[in-house]
């Protein structure tokens, strides 16, 4: 150091030692910065998914060398060698040829360069000064001269250039004629291996080469990376940023790497494909990847490519702990939608699909959201898309006539212990109403409630003459005729319908008298009711009433019911009375009152509080608004508006609504509520796969954004199938028929039991191209049976002209058939065409299984419908394409084909020359024909 | 063989120069002279060149109060708001690449910063180093306060440190808006809605009902100074080019120019305070 | 141990907490020989460390509070803010002793000398550099910086908080309307720092850490700058919640805690409690008593304090008027917010002048 | 923890990498076509062998009625025994099919085809096994109409309607699957069974409740019996050796 003394400060080597140890700690921390930035795990994931790619790729390869033909191969490789070796003799030649080649190559280049495209410029900039000279008016002819000179030589040289080329492809074919035996080989070759070059292609790609690393090298990345992050940008699907709507970016894929390609069914995740190509994700699915992307079903954070910052959500807590220990998840937080578990992503459909009446590939929803109309939801929560339904519960216009008192009672009291599968829900004896001064409010409640329905309740008397009945003989007639198909009933356990009330306790309940008048016409009692009528014979009714009314309940029978207590009921008065007339007015307000005039006040009360109304028609609450909260887009409400009270609940969505269907009450927990201000809604008593079902349904219920455009029912024929779908759902035809290949729920019972199928109700697959309109309407007007042989029945349903109208516009349109429906076209047959006709009718035996008018097969049970109606009920297209391949039409179908696809080995080769399609056609005409004439 | 080349190596190691030399011959040589203009500041001549002759250091006076280069003493909050501040600089600039202050993208673009930005971490290093300034700042003042450093001469600088404070605090509340996430929105409004309560400029503050012609009042919910800082009557797109502008210009320029007077205030008033 | 958590839940609130700062802010002043002695200066970091780790490790919600990133800065603060505190006491305490005993202070020894500034001077500055260059990073590395949803007025966050520096001026919202916590008070605050230069004519202290001959400067700002200020941030991030209820700092923020607040103006207490009279109803006659109230403690005070203490008279003849005045009418103002604190918690005030009408509330 | 798999990663690939190029797909192709001869699946030598019976009550044969077509009904005197169930004295059960379930390779369809015959109005055989790949052959034997109607789930159905006597359908399966129901819509009493397979490994028994199972190579087999009835029977494992052959024994429960 220096040699001068000065003052000082510090020690230099003390600040120098200090200065270079926080430097070597800054230079680490900047190393672990780049590290950190350059080391990503989505980058793991797609390293992972090339090494997966390669595995499976030398698999498949091993394959592909398997499935050549190796005598074959060697065969060509010889042929190759043999082709090599003669080409040795013709070397001379090909040498020539190729001297040849190279020096016209070389000529014509010249003839290019140095004489026809100098020429070619100098012509367009005299053509140029040509027309400026113009212009200025200055004499042209010798320009213009010199041009006409200048093209005739241009023409000149085009010329020899086309000449020189000619001689350039005679070389060209004849080294090609000289070689074409080799190449030929080598083409065979080629194609015989191209599966095996195509792995190997493919193995190489996804192999980890030195190339690679240097492509993918921290800090060199940025030049060419075969390592990036993978996106669609979803443009018709903007995201709603409140300000301003910006561009849907969707990154999955990024990891899900193999999401929309086949053949990854059983990879691990990340790597696993769509369980459906074929409707999501798909290039040819109804909702391809670059139209829908993935975030608006199944949420997150699309830009995120982290695993907790886009947001997953864990089914349930297993996969949550799996996740946490896989990938470091942590519940998002503050994120703009986060991931719907996986178990309720059918929901969201509702974004799209909100206005259909169902959905089809998503039972799931479609079921939560029939639960949600069938158990009453909407009655008091309103719904978007599911308003003005028909309630969920029985009209109570005419109870009086129906129930007695002391049921009623019994029954509100605690629903289930009447029936466990009843729908009704239980109001009563919940963990916020169960103390006893509670019990005995309620008691009261109850008790005026049911006075207030029956002095609001019309007179009704069912007919008393019913004949004697056979309960063996009802229960067989209850099972087979159908009722099954929208009523349960624990004697039948292979099916439980749950779209009407269970039966397994109705004696109960009813009284003989009311049952048999129902069944015979239950509008007789309800005008408005949806329950058809089965067309029995007044003893077949008198069966299933017996039965029926055999159902009984006994410990149910022997409860009496509840004991209301005039003060408490009193008291509630008073509640409501003194926010309107003070403590001392309520007093002289209630000595005012009788008796009656109490049992009313608190039954109308009672009644608005519980909100009733909502499932039931009760006279004097005809107009009154459902009590519940608007669900239409809770799915989107922030988490931070739901009271979760002193619960301790996961903060989530799926965590409210599924403890508010586990027991509703319990957000009163721990809370001093006032006895009239406590949570109401009742308890359902749903099954695990129904909650399910309705949380889903309630999930998907979010106000997100989606154009017009992007709205499936809303364009084209959309409306008006709605309106038939409606129809459908509100009447349960889907409780016994296949539509849409939805539904038939009562073939549960045919295949537990193994039934034949062909027993259970027809599927209406194609119902639009197969019925006549007509018919059709007829049928619907005054449904008659088509096949006699079955034992369950289609009843008679009370439809209104416009619901008829709707569901055969459905059918129809549904089936690309064109307005208005109604074309018949058949041919004409000649006399000999008659004749061929009628041999190959009776040939093929027809008649061993339809019937012809009066002609009815020996063994009915095997029998067919009548043919000699076809004219009338069939569309002549749809009996055509029906006798090709019913099988493809309606599968299970009894009909065989005759003319089996593809080999057209018909049996019946010698009528219309063998032409198979004449022969359907003169069969179709020839049932028309005869049904005319009949 | 072998011997030879070392013995080729060890004559090529005697014939170079010494450490001493290379370093001499450096420091000595055309290119380092024109650019150090001293040589290497081990003496005081060329300590006394190193801090003149050099544009960074020259803030600084040639000598300082022994007791004042004393870290207890100044706990160097002043020099480390200034890094902060430059620090802040940098990032800043860095973001300003991959930031677009609108409804449409300021979000994800900050999204897009967190995920997979090339060094997207410069967010952090901005968004920690500004709060770290606003406590770097708060601290340097406690000390000018503990030692009673704005007693005469230093009163004037005293004051524009008071108002450095005030824009450090005014580019972190502005700069709090531009991740544009409910965070920011909502401390925004927060903050900005005592603007409102302006005596007479805002027309919830006392007095703005007063100011009227004709029963119109001038001071309304779209003219008053609420109004003016948001560019509407809430937090909106408008607020937030507002704020990038005042973040990303108006207010660093102040603040650059304020902390030159402040450097060169602190110069002119005797450098580091001690006592008399 | 919950017992614990609840029973600082239950004594902690706003008057104790301040009554607590108070006592806390006493005990620095008098006791400053005692805590500045190293040994016991490291036993208070350890017990400050102790309750950190002690309330993160035993109260879920704590650690979630103060594991939001954007809160981490306040426990810098906290610390450096108690360090240096410490390190300015701790000189101020060797150089008061040492001018009892008539020595000068530990500055004035090598202050007279000078030092070349290379390198001294630019080296600590480097390593200065260096070093919040690592701790920076380090922090940027292990924190990622906070990202919530994208803005949406479509609701909003409860607790709304403005960022942490702010949170002593929202507190204020508790107590002032916002023309004078927002507006007028932290005006006043720069105003009030800007004019200490002017204000303290005390020609002791310069260029050095002492606290004997500053008493009156020290004590002031400290009182503003320690319990009126970082207190209160820290009272803002940790105790006040949803609905900016307070909360017990082990207290989960319940959406749904209601809390009583039957605050009372000024105008009711006289013309309805005490008079019985009932309000008039000219707002100007209604609020006469809070003008009354407020013109005295901003006019007729200053003379009447000046006049009982000695001191003040004492610091008047050495000011001169123009100061002293307005020295005063800012140590007024500062009180003003403890007052209106106090006034809350013992009598449920509202408002001294309350004219809503013109939105003219104190 | 990263980079350690990263370089872990690397050193795998780098070996990976260097064992592949060096091949080239000539030498690949030409060991693969020497080689290919082998890998062809082979018949064993080891049999299993057993028989299958009905344990508990064994039901009466119930008798059905074929009158409703004339032509079924001249081809029977009186009424026709059904053959769900049938046992012989001892109770050993016809009709059921033994199939290895796990153990067995695939192995190629052999050329010749399956015959099921409509005869009678009644499929025989009434319990059928067959090759995935391998020819089924459907004859009708009767001057009537009948329909196979093949229920396959996992395999294409078909219905085909077969109205002249001798008129012959082939069809083949492409999956494994069993079983699989045929029926005839015509005649509601006539049904069968065919179980589709990936290998030869299957049997049903004859009249005395006996199978045999005959190629297996040596190895570990698991094996289940099928009766249209009773369903499958609880699984059974055996291990056979060249040239060995073993006994297995199934017993099904009739329903009391």
């Amino acid at each position: 150091m220096a040699d001068f003394k000065d003052e000082r400060a510090y020690d230099s080597k003390t600040l120098t030692k200090v200065f270079l140890w926080s430097s070597l700690v800054l230079l680490i921390c900047i190393i672990w910065m780049i590290w950190k930035d350059y080391n990503r795990p989505w980058k793991n994931y797609q390293r992972q998914f090339m090494q997966l790619q390669r595995s499976m790729a030398v698999d498949q390869k091993t394959e592909a060398i398997s499935d050549i033909d190796f005598v074959k191969y060697k065969q060509l490789r010889l042929d190759l060698a043999q082709a090599n070796n003669d080409l040795k003799s013709h070397e001379d030649e090909i040498d020539k040829l190729n001297d040849q080649a190279a020096k016209l190559d070389n000529q014509i280049f010249k003839a290019k360069t140095v004489n026809y495209q100098p020429l070619k410029a100098q012509i367009d900039a005299d053509k140029y000064s040509y027309a400026e000279a113009n212009k200025d008016g200055k004499d042209t002819t010798k320009l213009n001269t010199k041009i006409q000179s200048e093209i005739d030589q241009a023409g000149a040289y085009t010329q020899q250039l086309f000449d020189l080329q000619q001689q350039r492809d005679q070389v060209t074919k004849d080294l090609a004629d000289i070689n074409s035996k080799r190449d030929d080989v080598n083409a065979n070759i080629n194609k015989m291996l191209a599966d095996y070059h195509l792995l190997k292609a493919k193995i190489d790609k996804n192999s980890f080469g030195f190339v690679f690393y240097v492509r993918n090298a921290m800090l060199l990345d940025f030049l060419s990376p075969t390592i990036q992050i993978q996106q669609v940008v979803l443009k018709n699907l903007p995201e709603d940023l409140y300000f301003a709507k910006t561009m849907r970016v969707d990154r999955c894929m990024t990891c899900h790497q193999a999401i929309d390609k086949k053949g990854f069914e059983n990879a691990p995740e990340p790597f696993r494909t769509h369980p459906h190509l074929d409707l999501y994700v798909g290039p040819t699915s109804q909702h391809p990847m670059d139209k829908v992307g993935c975030t608006i079903c199944h949420g997150g954070m699309g830009q995120a490519i982290d695993f907790t910052t886009c947001a997953h959500v864990p089914n349930d807590e297993e996969q949550a702990k799996l996740w946490k220990e896989k990938y470091g998840w942590e519940a998002p937080e503050g994120v703009q939608s986060t991931m719907l578990p996986l178990k309720y992503t059918e929901g969201s459909c509702l974004k799209c699909h909100g206005t259909q009446e169902f959905i089809n590939n998503a039972p799931k929803l479609d079921r939560g959201r029939e639960l949600m109309v069938t158990r009453g939801c909407v009655g008091c929560h309103k719904v978007k898309n599911l308003e003005g339904l028909t309630k969920a519960g029985p009209s109570l216009i005419r109870v009086k006539g129906k129930l007695k008192e002391e049921f009623v009672e019994k029954w509100v009291w605690d629903p289930k212990s009447y029936n466990a599968a009843a729908r009704m829900p239980s109001f009563f004896q919940q963990t916020n109403n169960s103390d006893d001064e509670a019990l005995a409010k309620t008691k009261a409640e109850l008790h005026s409630i049911v006075q207030y329905l029956y002095e609001h309740s019309a007179n009704y008397a069912p007919n008393e003459n019913a004949p004697a009945g056979s309960i063996a003989n009802g229960k067989k007639v209850f099972k087979e005729i159908g009722c099954l198909a929208c009523h349960g009933i624990d004697d039948v356990t292979s099916h439980h319908a749950d779209f009407a009330p269970d039966l397994s306790a109705i004696g109960s309940k009813l009284s003989a008298a009311f049952v048999y008048t129902w069944i015979k016409n239950p509008r007789h009692f309800n005008p408005d009711t949806r329950m058809p009528v089965l067309r029995l014979t007044n003893q077949e009714a008198a069966d299933v009433t017996a039965y029926l009314m055999s159902k009984k309940n006994k410990t149910f029978d022997e409860m009496s019911a509840p004991q209301a207590d005039p003060a408490v009921r009193d008291d509630l008065i008073q509640t409501y009375l003194k926010p309107l007339y003070g403590i001392d007015g309520a007093k002289t307000q209630l000595a005012q009152m009788d008796d009656k005039a109490r049992e009313q006040y608190l039954g109308q009360k009672s009644l608005s509080k519980y909100g009733c109304f909502g499932c039931h028609m009760i006279q004097g609450f005809e107009t009154a608004q459902g009590i519940g909260t608007e669900l239409s887009d809770w799915g989107t409400k922030q988490v931070g508006q739901l009271d979760f009270g002193t619960t301790d609940l996961e903060h989530t969505h799926e965590a409210f609504v599924n403890a508010k269907l586990e027991n509703p009450r319990q957000f009163d927990k721990d809370k001093s509520v006032a006895f009239q201000d406590r949570l109401k809604m009742p308890n359902f008593r749903l099954n695990p796969e129904d909650k399910e079902a309705i949380v889903t349904a309630v999930l998907g219920l979010t106000k997100t954004y989606v154009p017009d455009d992007m709205i499936a029912g809303i364009h084209g024929n959309g409306p008006l199938l709605e309106k038939g779908r409606r129809v459908i759902a509100n009447f349960n035809c889907r409780g016994c028929h296949l539509i849409e290949d939805q539904g038939g729920r009562i073939r549960e019972m045919y295949e537990k039991e193994n039934i034949d199928l062909s027993l259970a109700p027809p599927n209406l697959r194609k119902e639009g191209s197969k019925i006549q309109v007509e018919w059709f309407h007829d049928f619907l007007l005054n449904v008659h049976p088509i096949r006699p042989w079955l034992h369950i029945h289609m009843p008679s349903f009370h439809w209104s002209d416009e619901d008829i109208s709707n569901v055969i516009t459905y059918f129809n349109l549904k089936d690309d058939q064109v307005y208005p429906f109604t074309t018949i076209v058949t041919g004409q047959l000649s006399a000999n065409e008659l004749t061929q006709t009628k041999a190959m009718f009776a040939k093929l035996q027809c008649q061993k299984c339809h019937i012809f008018g009066t002609a009815v097969p020996a063994d009915l049970s095997t029998a067919a419908p009548d043919l000699l109606q076809v004219h009338s009920r069939l569309k002549p297209d749809w009996v055509v394409q029906w006798l090709m391949n019913p099988e493809a039409l309606m599968p299970g179908a009894r009909m065989p084909s005759f003319w089996p696809q593809p080999d057209d080995k018909s049996p019946v080769p010698h009528y219309f020359h063998g032409d198979s399609e004449k022969q359907r056609e003169a069969l179709r005409d020839y049932l028309f024909m005869l049904g005319k004439a009949n | 063989m072998l011997d030879k080349l070392k013995k080729k190596i060890d004559e090529i190691f005697a014939q170079s120069p010494s450490p001493e030399a290379v370093k001499k011959a450096i420091a000595e040589g055309q290119v380092w002279k024109s650019i150090f203009r001293h040589g290497y500041p081990d003496t005081p001549r060329n300590r006394v060149m190193a801090v003149l002759s050099n544009v960074f250091l020259h803030l600084h006076p040639v000598k300082a109060r022994h007791s004042g280069v004393k870290m207890s003493y100044t706990w160097c909050m002043g020099g480390l708001s200034f890094f902060l501040f430059l620090n802040l600089t940098v990032t800043g600039i860095l973001l300003m690449f991959y930031y677009r202050p609108t409804a449409e993208y300021a979000y994800y673009d900050i999204v897009a910063l967190r995920e997979h930005v090339p060094l997207g971490i410069m967010r952090e290093i901005h968004r920690w180093g500004a709060h770290a300034m606003v406590i770097a700042v708060w601290l340097h003042m406690f000390r000018v306060f503990m030692t009673g450093s704005y007693k005469p001469p230093r009163e004037f600088n005293w004051v524009i440190g008071v108002i450095l404070l005030v824009i450090t605090l005014l580019l972190s509340f502005t700069g709090y808006l531009l991740p544009w996430d409910q965070l920011a929105m909502w401390a925004i409004t927060v903050g900005t809605n005592m603007a409102r309560a302006t005596p007479f400029m805002g027309y919830e503050g006392p007095g703005a009902s007063m100011i009227q012609i004709g029963g119109v009042h001038l001071v309304n919910g779209g003219s008053d100074i609420h109004f003016a800082l948001l560019g509407g009557h809430f937090v909106s797109e408008a607020t937030l080019i507002r704020f990038y502008v005042l973040h990303c210009v108006v207010v660093p320029i102040v603040a650059a120019t304020l902390m030159a007077i402040h450097f060169w205030r602190v110069r002119k008033d005797g450098g580091i305070s001690g006592p008399l | 141990m919950h017992y614990i958590l609840d029973a600082i839940d239950f004594v902690l609130q706003p008057w104790s907490y301040f009554l607590f700062s108070v006592i806390a802010f006493w005990a620095m002043i008098k006791y400053r020989e005692k805590w500045t002695e190293p040994a016991f200066a490291v036993k208070l970091l350890w017990g400050a460390i102790g309750a950190i780790v002690f309330s993160m490790v035993y109260s879920v919600h704590f650690r979630e509070i103060a594991s939001l990133p954007d809160n981490v800065p306040i426990f810098l603060m906290v610390f450096s803010v108690g360090f240096f505190t410490w390190l300015s006491f701790r000189q101020g305490v060797l150089n008061d002793r040492r001018i009892a005993q008539g020595q000068p202070p530990i500055e004035k020894e090598t202050s007279d000398k000078k030092v070349y500034v290379w390198p001294d001077l630019v080296y600590i500055e480097f390593i200065a550099t260096v070093v919040a260059g690592v701790v920076l990073l380090i922090w940027s590395l292990c924190l990622h910086a906070p990202l919530e949803q994208a803005a949406t007025p479509a609701w909003t966050p409860n607790p709304s908080k403005a960022p942490w520096y702010f949170l002593g001026l929202q507190e204020m919202l508790v107590y002032y309307d916002p023309w004078l916590a927002g507006v007028v008070f932290p005006t006043l605050i720069i105003v009030g720092l800007m004019a200490i230069p002017y204000i303290d004519k005390n020609p002791k202290g310069a260029g050095y850490y002492t606290f004997n001959e500053r008493k009156l400067a020290i004590i002031p700002f400290l009182f503003g700058f320690f319990i009126l200020w970082v207190t209160l941030i820290f009272l803002g991030t940790f105790m006040r919640g949803p609905g900016w209820n307070f909360f017990g700092p082990y207290e989960n923020w319940d959406l749904h805690k209601v809390v009583v607040l039957n605050n009372v103006n000024l105008s009711e207490y006289i013309w309805v409690r005490i008079l019985g009279i009932g309000l008039p109803s000219n707002f100007l006659l209604r609020e006469i008593w809070g003008f009354l109230a407020v013109g005295f403690y901003l006019i007729g005070l200053p003379p009447l304090l000046t006049k009982k203490i000695p001191l003040l008279q004492e610091l008047l003849e050495k000011m001169g008027v123009v100061r002293y005045g307005i020295l005063i009418f800012l140590f007024l103002s500062m009180a003003a917010l403890p007052i209106k604190m106090v006034l809350r918690w013992l009598i449920n005030l509202k408002y001294i002048v309350a004219i809503p009408e013109i939105f003219f509330n104190i | 923890m990263e980079l350690k798999k990263i370089l872990t990663l690397l050193a795998v690939a780098a070996l990976l990498t260097a064992g592949c190029g060096q091949k080239s797909e000539d030498e690949e192709l030409m060991e693969a076509a020497n080689g290919a001869a082998k890998t062809a699946a082979v018949l064993g030598t080891a049999s299993v062998s057993g028989t299958v019976s009905l344990t508990g009550k064994v039901p009466g044969t119930a008798l059905f009625s074929v009158d409703a077509d004339p032509v079924c009904k001249a081809q029977h005197t009186g009424m026709v025994k059904d053959e769900t169930v049938i046992t012989d004295a001892k109770g050993d059960l016809k009709n059921v099919m033994v199939y290895v379930t796990d153990g067995a390779g695939s192995y190629p369809a052999p050329s010749a085809s399956v015959s099921l015959n409509q005869k009678g109005c009644m499929y025989s055989p009434h319990v059928f096994g067959i090759q995935v790949g391998q020819a089924l052959e459907i004859v009708n034997d009767d001057p009537t109409l009948h329909n196979v109607h093949c229920m396959a789930v996992t395999n294409d159905s078909f219905n085909v309607g077969m109205p002249n006597q001798g008129m012959v359908t082939e069809k083949k399966f492409t999956k494994a699957e069993a079983p699989v129901k045929f029926k005839c819509d015509v005649h509601g009493w006539m049904h069968c069974f065919a179980g589709v397979f990936t290998n030869p490994f299957y049997a049903v028994t004859g009249d005395d409740g006996s199978f045999k199972i005959n190629g297996l190579p040596a190895g570990n087999y698991t094996l289940v019996a099928w009766q249209e009835q009773y369903g499958v029977s609880a699984p059974q494992t055996v291990a056979v050796k060249d040239g060995e052959a073993k006994s297995v024994n199934f017993t099904f429960a009739a329903a009391n």
